[in-house]
Protein backbone atom coordinates (compact mmCIF):
# COMPACT_ATOMS: atom_id res chain seq x y z
CA UNK A 1 0.00 0.00 0.00
CA UNK A 2 1.47 3.19 -1.00
CA UNK A 3 -0.06 6.48 -0.95
CA UNK A 4 0.66 10.14 -1.14
CA UNK A 5 -1.49 12.55 0.57
CA UNK A 6 -1.86 15.99 2.28
CA UNK A 7 -4.06 14.77 4.94
CA UNK A 8 -2.17 13.06 8.06
CA UNK A 9 -2.26 9.53 8.92
CA UNK A 10 -2.91 7.14 11.69
CA UNK A 11 0.18 4.85 12.70
CA UNK A 12 -1.91 3.06 14.50
CA UNK A 13 -4.27 2.23 11.98
CA UNK A 14 -1.27 1.26 9.59
CA UNK A 15 -0.04 -0.88 12.45
CA UNK A 16 -3.36 -2.98 12.46
CA UNK A 17 -3.37 -3.98 9.06
CA UNK A 18 0.17 -4.78 9.06
CA UNK A 19 -0.37 -6.94 12.07
CA UNK A 20 -3.18 -8.69 10.30
CA UNK A 21 -1.29 -9.67 7.52
CA UNK A 22 -1.54 -13.49 8.21
CA UNK A 23 -0.83 -16.17 10.71
CA UNK A 24 2.66 -16.34 10.36
CA UNK A 25 3.60 -12.43 10.47
CA UNK A 26 5.66 -12.80 13.82
CA UNK A 27 7.51 -9.04 13.36
CA UNK A 28 6.02 -5.73 12.91
CA UNK A 29 8.51 -2.76 12.28
CA UNK A 30 8.10 0.90 12.02
CA UNK A 31 9.10 3.91 11.13
CA UNK A 32 7.90 7.70 11.40
CA UNK A 33 9.46 10.94 10.28
CA UNK A 34 8.41 14.10 12.05
CA UNK A 35 8.68 17.70 11.59
CA UNK A 36 11.35 18.57 13.96
CA UNK A 37 12.51 22.13 14.91
CA UNK A 38 16.21 21.21 13.67
CA UNK A 39 16.93 20.87 10.24
CA UNK A 40 19.17 22.44 7.91
CA UNK A 41 18.18 25.74 9.91
CA UNK A 42 17.68 25.83 13.32
CA UNK A 43 13.89 27.12 14.36
CA UNK A 44 12.29 25.41 11.42
CA UNK A 45 8.49 26.19 12.28
CA UNK A 46 6.91 23.69 9.29
CA UNK A 47 7.89 22.55 6.12
CA UNK A 48 6.35 22.58 2.63
CA UNK A 49 6.82 19.25 0.58
CA UNK A 50 6.27 19.04 -3.48
CA UNK A 51 6.13 16.19 -5.15
CA UNK A 52 5.89 14.19 -8.81
CA UNK A 53 3.08 13.01 -9.23
CA UNK A 54 2.56 9.34 -10.86
CA UNK A 55 6.97 9.41 -11.16
CA UNK A 56 6.98 9.49 -7.17
CA UNK A 57 4.39 6.46 -6.51
CA UNK A 58 6.31 4.50 -9.53
CA UNK A 59 9.77 5.21 -7.44
CA UNK A 60 7.87 3.42 -3.92
CA UNK A 61 6.69 0.74 -6.17
CA UNK A 62 10.15 -0.23 -7.34
CA UNK A 63 11.61 0.27 -3.81
CA UNK A 64 8.71 -2.22 -2.58
CA UNK A 65 9.28 -4.91 -5.27
CA UNK A 66 12.99 -4.65 -5.07
CA UNK A 67 12.54 -5.18 -0.79
CA UNK A 68 9.94 -8.02 -1.57
CA UNK A 69 12.79 -9.74 -3.74
CA UNK A 70 15.32 -9.56 -1.03
CA UNK A 71 13.54 -10.16 2.43
CA UNK A 72 10.59 -12.13 3.25
CA UNK A 73 8.16 -9.55 3.39
CA UNK A 74 4.13 -10.42 4.58
CA UNK A 75 3.16 -6.72 4.11
CA UNK A 76 4.45 -3.61 3.37
CA UNK A 77 2.81 -0.21 3.83
CA UNK A 78 4.14 3.85 2.63
CA UNK A 79 2.51 6.91 3.40
CA UNK A 80 3.89 10.22 2.56
CA UNK A 81 2.44 13.50 3.63
CA UNK A 82 3.10 16.41 0.62
CA UNK A 83 1.92 20.12 1.43
CA UNK A 84 2.21 22.55 4.38
CA UNK A 85 3.30 20.62 7.46
CA UNK A 86 3.94 22.24 11.45
CA UNK A 87 6.33 21.69 13.57
CA UNK A 88 6.37 17.72 15.27
CA UNK A 89 3.63 16.82 12.44
CA UNK A 90 4.25 13.07 10.85
CA UNK A 91 6.16 13.61 7.22
CA UNK A 92 6.50 9.98 6.35
CA UNK A 93 5.39 5.93 7.86
CA UNK A 94 7.04 3.06 6.48
CA UNK A 95 5.77 -0.64 7.83
CA UNK A 96 6.56 -4.06 7.19
CA UNK A 97 5.72 -6.54 8.16
CA UNK A 98 7.55 -10.34 8.01
CA UNK A 99 7.49 -13.68 9.91
CA UNK A 100 11.14 -12.89 11.38
CA UNK A 101 12.72 -9.30 13.39
CA UNK A 102 15.15 -9.41 10.92
CA UNK A 103 13.60 -8.96 7.45
CA UNK A 104 11.23 -6.34 8.79
CA UNK A 105 13.64 -4.33 10.17
CA UNK A 106 16.14 -4.58 7.45
CA UNK A 107 13.23 -3.83 4.82
CA UNK A 108 11.73 -1.04 6.34
CA UNK A 109 14.81 0.97 7.07
CA UNK A 110 16.00 -0.29 3.21
CA UNK A 111 12.46 1.46 1.84
CA UNK A 112 13.02 4.47 3.84
CA UNK A 113 16.38 4.99 3.22
CA UNK A 114 16.10 4.81 -0.70
CA UNK A 115 12.82 6.55 -0.37
CA UNK A 116 14.95 9.46 0.67
CA UNK A 117 17.57 9.78 -1.80
CA UNK A 118 15.45 8.53 -4.98
CA UNK A 119 11.79 9.31 -5.04
CA UNK A 120 10.41 12.67 -5.82
CA UNK A 121 10.09 14.90 -3.18
CA UNK A 122 11.61 18.22 -2.44
CA UNK A 123 11.12 19.63 1.20
CA UNK A 124 10.89 23.40 1.91
CA UNK A 125 12.05 24.60 5.77
CA UNK A 126 10.11 27.26 7.18
CA UNK A 127 11.84 29.66 9.66
CA UNK A 128 10.84 33.17 11.33
CA UNK A 129 13.25 34.42 8.79
CA UNK A 130 11.84 32.88 5.55
CA UNK A 131 11.64 29.72 3.29
CA UNK A 132 14.83 27.71 2.22
CA UNK A 133 14.44 24.31 0.55
CA UNK A 134 16.83 21.55 1.50
CA UNK A 135 19.75 20.38 0.22
CA UNK A 136 20.30 16.35 0.05
CA UNK A 137 22.24 15.21 2.20
CA UNK A 138 25.77 13.26 1.38
CA UNK A 139 24.75 11.01 4.50
CA UNK A 140 21.51 9.96 2.92
CA UNK A 141 23.03 9.13 -0.16
CA UNK A 142 26.10 7.10 1.91
CA UNK A 143 23.08 5.58 3.81
CA UNK A 144 21.49 4.44 0.57
CA UNK A 145 24.31 3.59 -1.14
CA UNK A 146 25.22 1.26 1.95
CA UNK A 147 22.55 -0.98 1.09
CA UNK A 148 23.98 -2.07 -2.35
CA UNK A 149 27.09 -3.65 -0.70
CA UNK A 150 25.26 -6.07 1.25
CA UNK B 1 -2.36 11.76 -47.35
CA UNK B 2 -1.69 14.72 -44.53
CA UNK B 3 0.95 14.78 -42.16
CA UNK B 4 0.77 13.93 -38.96
CA UNK B 5 0.37 16.68 -36.83
CA UNK B 6 4.08 16.13 -34.61
CA UNK B 7 3.17 15.49 -31.03
CA UNK B 8 5.13 18.07 -28.45
CA UNK B 9 7.49 17.11 -25.58
CA UNK B 10 6.19 18.36 -21.87
CA UNK B 11 9.05 19.47 -20.56
CA UNK B 12 8.14 19.90 -16.46
CA UNK B 13 10.09 21.43 -13.50
CA UNK B 14 10.01 21.02 -9.75
CA UNK B 15 10.78 22.76 -6.20
CA UNK B 16 13.51 25.34 -6.46
CA UNK B 17 14.14 24.96 -10.16
CA UNK B 18 9.82 25.57 -10.70
CA UNK B 19 10.32 28.38 -8.47
CA UNK B 20 13.21 30.17 -9.91
CA UNK B 21 12.28 29.70 -13.65
CA UNK B 22 9.11 30.60 -12.59
CA UNK B 23 7.48 27.53 -14.88
CA UNK B 24 6.19 24.84 -13.79
CA UNK B 25 5.96 22.97 -17.50
CA UNK B 26 6.35 24.14 -21.14
CA UNK B 27 6.02 22.61 -24.36
CA UNK B 28 8.66 22.08 -27.19
CA UNK B 29 8.85 21.27 -30.68
CA UNK B 30 11.16 18.28 -31.04
CA UNK B 31 14.07 17.82 -33.50
CA UNK B 32 15.97 15.22 -35.16
CA UNK B 33 18.24 13.65 -32.43
CA UNK B 34 17.04 15.28 -29.29
CA UNK B 35 18.82 14.09 -26.23
CA UNK B 36 17.79 15.50 -22.20
CA UNK B 37 21.25 17.45 -22.41
CA UNK B 38 20.48 19.29 -25.37
CA UNK B 39 17.10 20.39 -24.26
CA UNK B 40 19.07 21.37 -21.07
CA UNK B 41 21.84 23.50 -23.23
CA UNK B 42 18.68 24.68 -25.43
CA UNK B 43 16.73 26.26 -22.00
CA UNK B 44 19.69 27.12 -20.39
CA UNK B 45 20.93 29.81 -23.81
CA UNK B 46 17.88 31.93 -23.18
CA UNK B 47 19.88 33.35 -20.21
CA UNK B 48 18.50 34.95 -16.85
CA UNK B 49 17.55 32.00 -14.50
CA UNK B 50 17.78 29.35 -17.12
CA UNK B 51 22.10 29.30 -17.18
CA UNK B 52 21.55 27.55 -13.96
CA UNK B 53 20.21 24.64 -16.03
CA UNK B 54 23.90 24.08 -16.63
CA UNK B 55 25.22 25.51 -14.15
CA UNK B 56 27.39 24.42 -10.90
CA UNK B 57 24.52 22.78 -8.90
CA UNK B 58 23.25 19.30 -9.89
CA UNK B 59 20.44 18.75 -12.08
CA UNK B 60 18.09 15.87 -12.07
CA UNK B 61 16.46 14.28 -15.23
CA UNK B 62 13.66 12.24 -15.57
CA UNK B 63 12.25 10.97 -19.18
CA UNK B 64 8.77 9.65 -18.61
CA UNK B 65 8.82 9.65 -14.90
CA UNK B 66 12.55 7.02 -15.21
CA UNK B 67 15.39 8.76 -14.14
CA UNK B 68 17.45 9.37 -16.98
CA UNK B 69 20.63 10.74 -18.30
CA UNK B 70 21.71 13.97 -20.30
CA UNK B 71 22.63 11.01 -23.09
CA UNK B 72 18.93 9.69 -23.41
CA UNK B 73 17.23 10.57 -26.27
CA UNK B 74 13.64 12.36 -25.94
CA UNK B 75 11.19 12.63 -28.75
CA UNK B 76 7.69 13.49 -29.40
CA UNK B 77 5.04 12.73 -26.92
CA UNK B 78 7.53 12.39 -24.42
CA UNK B 79 7.45 14.25 -20.70
CA UNK B 80 10.84 15.24 -19.65
CA UNK B 81 11.50 16.26 -16.42
CA UNK B 82 14.16 18.41 -14.58
CA UNK B 83 14.52 18.78 -11.02
CA UNK B 84 17.08 19.10 -7.22
CA UNK B 85 18.32 16.11 -5.71
CA UNK B 86 15.41 15.06 -4.14
CA UNK B 87 15.08 16.07 -0.01
CA UNK B 88 12.21 13.73 1.11
CA UNK B 89 10.92 11.97 4.21
CA UNK C 1 10.21 2.76 30.38
CA UNK C 2 10.28 -0.60 30.79
CA UNK C 3 7.47 -2.77 31.33
CA UNK C 4 7.08 -6.64 32.20
CA UNK C 5 3.24 -7.49 32.00
CA UNK C 6 1.06 -9.99 31.34
CA UNK C 7 -2.05 -7.64 30.00
CA UNK C 8 -2.17 -6.46 26.45
CA UNK C 9 -0.48 -3.24 25.30
CA UNK C 10 -1.49 -0.57 23.11
CA UNK C 11 1.23 0.38 20.51
CA UNK C 12 -0.31 3.08 19.45
CA UNK C 13 -0.17 5.05 23.21
CA UNK C 14 3.38 3.83 23.34
CA UNK C 15 4.19 5.77 19.86
CA UNK C 16 2.16 8.57 20.86
CA UNK C 17 4.95 9.16 23.86
CA UNK C 18 7.62 8.90 22.05
CA UNK C 19 6.36 11.14 19.29
CA UNK C 20 5.96 13.85 22.30
CA UNK C 21 9.25 13.22 23.79
CA UNK C 22 10.38 16.76 22.34
CA UNK C 23 10.39 19.15 19.49
CA UNK C 24 13.68 17.68 18.15
CA UNK C 25 12.57 13.86 17.43
CA UNK C 26 12.57 14.05 14.42
CA UNK C 27 12.37 9.54 13.80
CA UNK C 28 10.36 7.12 15.91
CA UNK C 29 11.22 3.68 15.40
CA UNK C 30 9.26 1.00 16.81
CA UNK C 31 9.07 -3.15 16.59
CA UNK C 32 6.19 -5.22 17.44
CA UNK C 33 6.63 -9.14 18.25
CA UNK C 34 3.65 -11.20 17.36
CA UNK C 35 2.79 -15.23 18.48
CA UNK C 36 3.19 -16.69 14.61
CA UNK C 37 1.53 -20.18 13.77
CA UNK C 38 5.51 -21.65 12.90
CA UNK C 39 7.80 -21.52 15.79
CA UNK C 40 10.28 -24.05 16.60
CA UNK C 41 7.04 -26.64 15.76
CA UNK C 42 4.23 -25.90 13.37
CA UNK C 43 0.71 -25.47 14.42
CA UNK C 44 1.97 -23.19 17.22
CA UNK C 45 -1.75 -22.10 19.28
CA UNK C 46 -0.09 -20.23 21.75
CA UNK C 47 2.73 -19.35 23.66
CA UNK C 48 4.05 -19.34 28.16
CA UNK C 49 6.66 -16.97 28.58
CA UNK C 50 8.21 -17.15 32.03
CA UNK C 51 10.81 -14.40 33.11
CA UNK C 52 13.20 -13.70 36.37
CA UNK C 53 11.15 -10.96 38.33
CA UNK C 54 14.07 -8.34 38.99
CA UNK C 55 16.81 -9.34 37.19
CA UNK C 56 14.56 -8.95 33.81
CA UNK C 57 14.32 -5.58 34.44
CA UNK C 58 17.74 -4.99 35.02
CA UNK C 59 19.11 -6.33 32.25
CA UNK C 60 16.84 -4.59 29.92
CA UNK C 61 17.61 -1.07 32.29
CA UNK C 62 21.31 -2.06 30.89
CA UNK C 63 20.67 -2.33 27.56
CA UNK C 64 18.72 0.54 27.21
CA UNK C 65 22.08 2.54 28.80
CA UNK C 66 24.25 0.60 26.47
CA UNK C 67 21.57 2.17 23.50
CA UNK C 68 21.91 5.97 25.21
CA UNK C 69 25.91 5.97 25.19
CA UNK C 70 25.97 4.32 21.78
CA UNK C 71 23.22 6.77 20.11
CA UNK C 72 21.30 9.99 20.11
CA UNK C 73 17.86 8.66 22.04
CA UNK C 74 15.32 11.04 22.88
CA UNK C 75 12.98 8.08 24.57
CA UNK C 76 12.48 4.51 24.58
CA UNK C 77 10.31 2.23 25.69
CA UNK C 78 9.92 -1.63 26.68
CA UNK C 79 7.73 -3.86 26.91
CA UNK C 80 7.81 -7.64 27.41
CA UNK C 81 4.59 -9.91 28.33
CA UNK C 82 4.87 -13.09 29.95
CA UNK C 83 2.10 -15.49 31.10
CA UNK C 84 -0.15 -17.27 28.59
CA UNK C 85 -0.35 -15.57 25.09
CA UNK C 86 -2.71 -16.54 22.27
CA UNK C 87 -1.90 -16.62 18.55
CA UNK C 88 -1.29 -13.41 16.99
CA UNK C 89 -1.12 -12.15 20.45
CA UNK C 90 1.74 -9.08 21.11
CA UNK C 91 4.24 -9.97 23.14
CA UNK C 92 6.88 -7.57 22.72
CA UNK C 93 7.33 -3.70 22.12
CA UNK C 94 10.19 -1.86 21.53
CA UNK C 95 10.44 2.16 20.43
CA UNK C 96 12.80 4.21 20.18
CA UNK C 97 12.34 8.15 19.28
CA UNK C 98 15.56 10.29 18.16
CA UNK C 99 16.28 13.56 15.89
CA UNK C 100 17.69 11.24 13.29
CA UNK C 101 16.59 7.61 11.57
CA UNK C 102 19.95 6.08 11.72
CA UNK C 103 19.74 6.26 15.21
CA UNK C 104 16.22 5.16 15.88
CA UNK C 105 16.43 2.44 13.53
CA UNK C 106 19.91 1.24 15.15
CA UNK C 107 18.79 1.64 18.99
CA UNK C 108 15.51 0.21 18.25
CA UNK C 109 16.90 -3.12 16.50
CA UNK C 110 20.01 -3.25 19.52
CA UNK C 111 17.81 -3.61 21.98
CA UNK C 112 15.54 -6.34 20.52
CA UNK C 113 18.51 -8.36 19.47
CA UNK C 114 20.33 -8.22 22.85
CA UNK C 115 17.15 -8.61 24.98
CA UNK C 116 16.20 -11.90 22.94
CA UNK C 117 19.76 -13.20 23.97
CA UNK C 118 20.57 -11.62 27.49
CA UNK C 119 17.05 -10.91 28.63
CA UNK C 120 15.68 -13.84 31.38
CA UNK C 121 12.45 -15.00 29.23
CA UNK C 122 11.84 -18.31 28.63
CA UNK C 123 9.18 -19.19 26.11
CA UNK C 124 6.88 -22.48 25.64
CA UNK C 125 5.20 -22.91 22.48
CA UNK C 126 2.02 -24.55 23.06
CA UNK C 127 0.39 -27.04 20.42
CA UNK C 128 -2.23 -29.31 19.78
CA UNK C 129 0.52 -32.31 20.52
CA UNK C 130 1.40 -30.49 23.80
CA UNK C 131 3.95 -27.69 25.13
CA UNK C 132 7.37 -27.48 24.66
CA UNK C 133 10.11 -25.36 25.76
CA UNK C 134 11.65 -23.25 22.95
CA UNK C 135 15.37 -23.87 22.24
CA UNK C 136 17.69 -20.62 21.66
CA UNK C 137 18.34 -19.88 18.15
CA UNK C 138 22.18 -19.71 17.12
CA UNK C 139 20.56 -16.67 14.76
CA UNK C 140 20.10 -15.02 17.15
CA UNK C 141 23.16 -15.36 18.98
CA UNK C 142 25.08 -14.14 15.62
CA UNK C 143 22.55 -11.59 15.43
CA UNK C 144 23.43 -10.12 18.92
CA UNK C 145 27.40 -10.58 18.83
CA UNK C 146 26.93 -8.68 15.46
CA UNK C 147 26.51 -5.29 17.40
CA UNK C 148 30.02 -6.08 19.44
CA UNK C 149 31.68 -5.61 16.05
CA UNK C 150 30.25 -2.53 14.79
CA UNK D 1 28.56 -12.72 72.46
CA UNK D 2 26.52 -15.06 70.55
CA UNK D 3 27.51 -16.02 66.90
CA UNK D 4 25.50 -14.41 64.04
CA UNK D 5 23.33 -16.81 62.79
CA UNK D 6 24.55 -17.82 59.28
CA UNK D 7 21.92 -16.30 56.71
CA UNK D 8 21.07 -19.14 54.08
CA UNK D 9 21.98 -18.92 50.33
CA UNK D 10 18.82 -18.76 48.06
CA UNK D 11 19.00 -21.31 44.44
CA UNK D 12 16.15 -20.62 42.24
CA UNK D 13 15.21 -22.31 38.81
CA UNK D 14 13.40 -21.26 36.24
CA UNK D 15 11.69 -22.70 32.84
CA UNK D 16 12.73 -26.33 32.15
CA UNK D 17 14.29 -26.89 34.87
CA UNK D 18 11.85 -25.51 37.13
CA UNK D 19 9.76 -28.01 35.84
CA UNK D 20 11.63 -30.77 35.36
CA UNK D 21 13.38 -30.42 39.07
CA UNK D 22 10.12 -29.65 40.45
CA UNK D 23 11.60 -26.99 42.41
CA UNK D 24 11.77 -23.35 42.24
CA UNK D 25 13.17 -22.04 45.31
CA UNK D 26 15.35 -24.24 47.63
CA UNK D 27 17.69 -22.47 50.37
CA UNK D 28 21.37 -23.97 50.86
CA UNK D 29 23.71 -24.14 53.90
CA UNK D 30 26.60 -21.89 52.67
CA UNK D 31 30.57 -23.30 53.52
CA UNK D 32 34.03 -21.89 53.16
CA UNK D 33 35.20 -21.31 49.30
CA UNK D 34 31.51 -21.95 47.68
CA UNK D 35 30.99 -20.84 44.13
CA UNK D 36 28.12 -21.49 41.82
CA UNK D 37 29.49 -24.53 40.44
CA UNK D 38 30.51 -26.16 43.70
CA UNK D 39 26.15 -25.64 43.98
CA UNK D 40 26.01 -27.36 40.72
CA UNK D 41 27.88 -30.20 41.25
CA UNK D 42 26.38 -30.49 44.64
CA UNK D 43 22.91 -30.48 43.26
CA UNK D 44 23.69 -32.86 40.53
CA UNK D 45 24.90 -35.37 43.14
CA UNK D 46 21.53 -35.83 44.09
CA UNK D 47 20.79 -37.88 41.11
CA UNK D 48 17.68 -38.62 39.18
CA UNK D 49 16.34 -35.04 37.22
CA UNK D 50 18.99 -33.35 38.90
CA UNK D 51 21.93 -34.88 36.93
CA UNK D 52 21.12 -32.41 34.03
CA UNK D 53 22.65 -29.71 35.81
CA UNK D 54 25.77 -31.21 34.86
CA UNK D 55 24.80 -32.90 31.75
CA UNK D 56 24.92 -31.86 27.98
CA UNK D 57 22.56 -28.82 28.32
CA UNK D 58 23.90 -25.63 29.03
CA UNK D 59 22.70 -24.16 32.49
CA UNK D 60 23.32 -20.54 32.68
CA UNK D 61 23.80 -19.24 35.91
CA UNK D 62 22.91 -15.47 37.78
CA UNK D 63 24.30 -14.10 41.15
CA UNK D 64 22.46 -11.79 42.99
CA UNK D 65 20.32 -11.09 39.54
CA UNK D 66 23.75 -10.59 37.22
CA UNK D 67 24.80 -13.42 34.76
CA UNK D 68 27.77 -15.39 36.30
CA UNK D 69 30.22 -18.21 35.54
CA UNK D 70 30.78 -21.29 37.27
CA UNK D 71 33.86 -19.55 38.77
CA UNK D 72 32.08 -16.91 40.67
CA UNK D 73 31.97 -16.88 44.31
CA UNK D 74 28.69 -16.64 46.44
CA UNK D 75 28.17 -17.04 50.01
CA UNK D 76 25.38 -16.54 53.07
CA UNK D 77 22.34 -14.01 51.96
CA UNK D 78 23.36 -14.55 48.16
CA UNK D 79 20.56 -15.63 45.26
CA UNK D 80 21.70 -17.71 43.09
CA UNK D 81 19.80 -18.55 39.89
CA UNK D 82 20.01 -21.72 37.34
CA UNK D 83 18.09 -21.72 33.88
CA UNK D 84 18.30 -22.49 30.21
CA UNK D 85 19.90 -20.15 27.80
CA UNK D 86 17.13 -17.54 27.71
CA UNK D 87 14.41 -17.41 24.32
CA UNK D 88 12.25 -14.22 24.68
CA UNK D 89 11.15 -11.62 22.34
Amino acid sequence: MISIQTDDFDPAAEYQALRNSGSDTGAVATFTGLVRASGDQTGVTGLFLEHYPGMTEGVIQQLMDQASERWDIRAARVIHRVGSLALQEQIVFVGVASAHRGDAFAACEFIMDALKTTAPFWKKEITEQGAQWVEQKTSDLERSQGWDQN
Amino acid sequence: MTEPEAKPLTVRFFARLREELGVEELTLPTEADLTAGRILEQLASRGGAWTQLKGSQPVMIAVNQTMAKESTAVGAGDEVAFFPPVTGG
